[in-house]
């Protein structure tokens, strides 16, 4: 899936990379929640730059971390949406609960 | 009018085929030198189908899946079949945000984007016995070039 | 020993769809993760079986080319089908060098090649009838690791 | 099919490109026999660098325009095989027919 990158002491950065479909979300999806359980993890901030394609079985994946997150006040961010996965956020309406960043400086300041 | 070039491809209902099913209809597609935004879309939709198959038609056991592919100068047409499970209510299924599934973290957003991203979406199902999902994308419209 | 995946792609006899048989089984082994070695010897086997079906089983006109490939653990099994000639001599035709069209240029090395970069080849054909190839790659020997 | 580049007056050079099989070795094999009769082409030098991929049809189509440049006292020139193509190369006897050189410069001097 990538690489997992904790940024600050609640916040976890992860580096999503090739093709997100209903496959490889399910792995995603259980790796990130262990994260979560594990650090306390309040924010989630999603990097697409190595992300050549999402169905919407990745949109799925972001709503139910949004959804978990939620609970405790957090919120998820993402920065460098490739064409492909910006068409199904715009689409799936995923633009209205996660913010889109410029890059990771703004996102860790903003988010 | 006959099809250029035609293909019928069946493979098991596992996940790992997902990405399995785009490379072929993404590589059978590519003969008609469509653009990497008509690529994109053609993968997305028939992503979303075989998805479909697998969780709703199968319920993640195991059956077969079988995509047809017919090829013309300005258009490519793909059905994806299972015989499944079936849809009961195909106006409902075809609705944003509906899914039978939500405990499965599925967004109901597939028959959206399949009719979004194609040209054409018609969706036959018998309760019981499967589905045949069939898409049709124009390809080379100027519209898109621009786009791309 | 049951099939980890299976699949199987029927398709039209044209030239085009020499590279994108190639790919699809390409697309296909990729799930066992073989070396790229390993890879370059199945896609040139399997363009060798279905250039055949091509130019010697259908001669250039438009038939039906099945390939079917089941992925075990160790090994990948694919078969390269088509309804056309048939062979009269197998046991002539799978000799290096030996070909039925020399004017179109064959080098009658398609058989030898595909003997030689898989692991095992059967073919079973009848005149008139048509052709069936089957090959076998034993996938992660060490020495081919090796090599890569 | 690539480029064709006349390097010498009687000496054709051809950049081969991509995956050279039956449907490709077809369309190169018609475009190098119209340069051998307008061009009076004497040697030609292949550059595999580019190819990725070449089955029997490419020998085939290789051994052909050796066939015809034989009558004229002409020879084949290769440079730069890549690995699944030298394994073919090898295979099926080419290089008992066709000459191998380290580069163009050499081919250019040799051939
Ligand atoms: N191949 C199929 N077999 C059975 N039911 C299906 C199939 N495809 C879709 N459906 C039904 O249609 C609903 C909507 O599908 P879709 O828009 O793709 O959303 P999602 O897959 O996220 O549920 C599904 O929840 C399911 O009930
Ligand atoms: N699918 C087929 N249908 C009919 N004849 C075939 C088929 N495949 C091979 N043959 C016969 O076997 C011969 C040897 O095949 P091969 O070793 O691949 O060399 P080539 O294709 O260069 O002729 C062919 O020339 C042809 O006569």
């Amino acid at each position: 899936m990538g690489g997992v990158i904790k940024v600050k002491d609640d916040m976890l950065k992860i580096n999503l990379r090739g093709e997100i479909d209903h496959h490889i979300a399910s792995i995603i999806k259980d790796e990130i929640d262990r994260y979560i359980e594990k650090h306390k993890i309040k924010n989630i901030l999603f990097d697409f730059k190595d992300v050549s394609f999402m169905d919407s079985s990745g949109v799925g994946m972001i709503i139910g971390r949004y959804k978990k997150l939620q609970k405790a006040g957090g919120k998820i961010g993402v920065i460098y949406l490739t064409p492909q996965v910006k068409k199904i956020f715009e689409i799936s309406g995923l633009l209205n609960i996660v913010n889109c960043f410029s890059d990771e400086r703004e996102a860790i300041e903003k988010l | 009018m006959t099809a250029l070039n035609e293909m019928q491809l069946d493979f098991l209902s596992k996940s790992q085929n997902e990405s399995f099913a785009r490379v072929v209809v993404a590589a059978f597609a590519s003969q008609l030198d469509p653009t990497l935004d008509e690529l994109a879309d053609i993968k997305t939709a028939v992503s979303e189908a075989v998805t479909n198959c697998i969780i709703h038609g199968y319920e993640n056991t195991v059956g077969v899946i079988r995509i047809k592919s017919k090829l013309y100068t300005d258009k490519i047409i793909i059905s994806v079949q299972d015989w499944g499970k079936g849809i009961e209510d195909i106006q409902k299924a075809r609705q944003p945000l509906w899914t039978s599934k939500p405990e499965l973290e599925r967004s109901g957003m597939g028959f959206t984007i399949m009719e979004d991203f194609m040209d054409k979406l018609e969706i036959e199902s018998t309760p019981g016995e499967g589905t045949i999902i069939t898409m049709v994308k124009n390809l080379g419209d100027s519209s898109e070039r621009n786009n791309s």
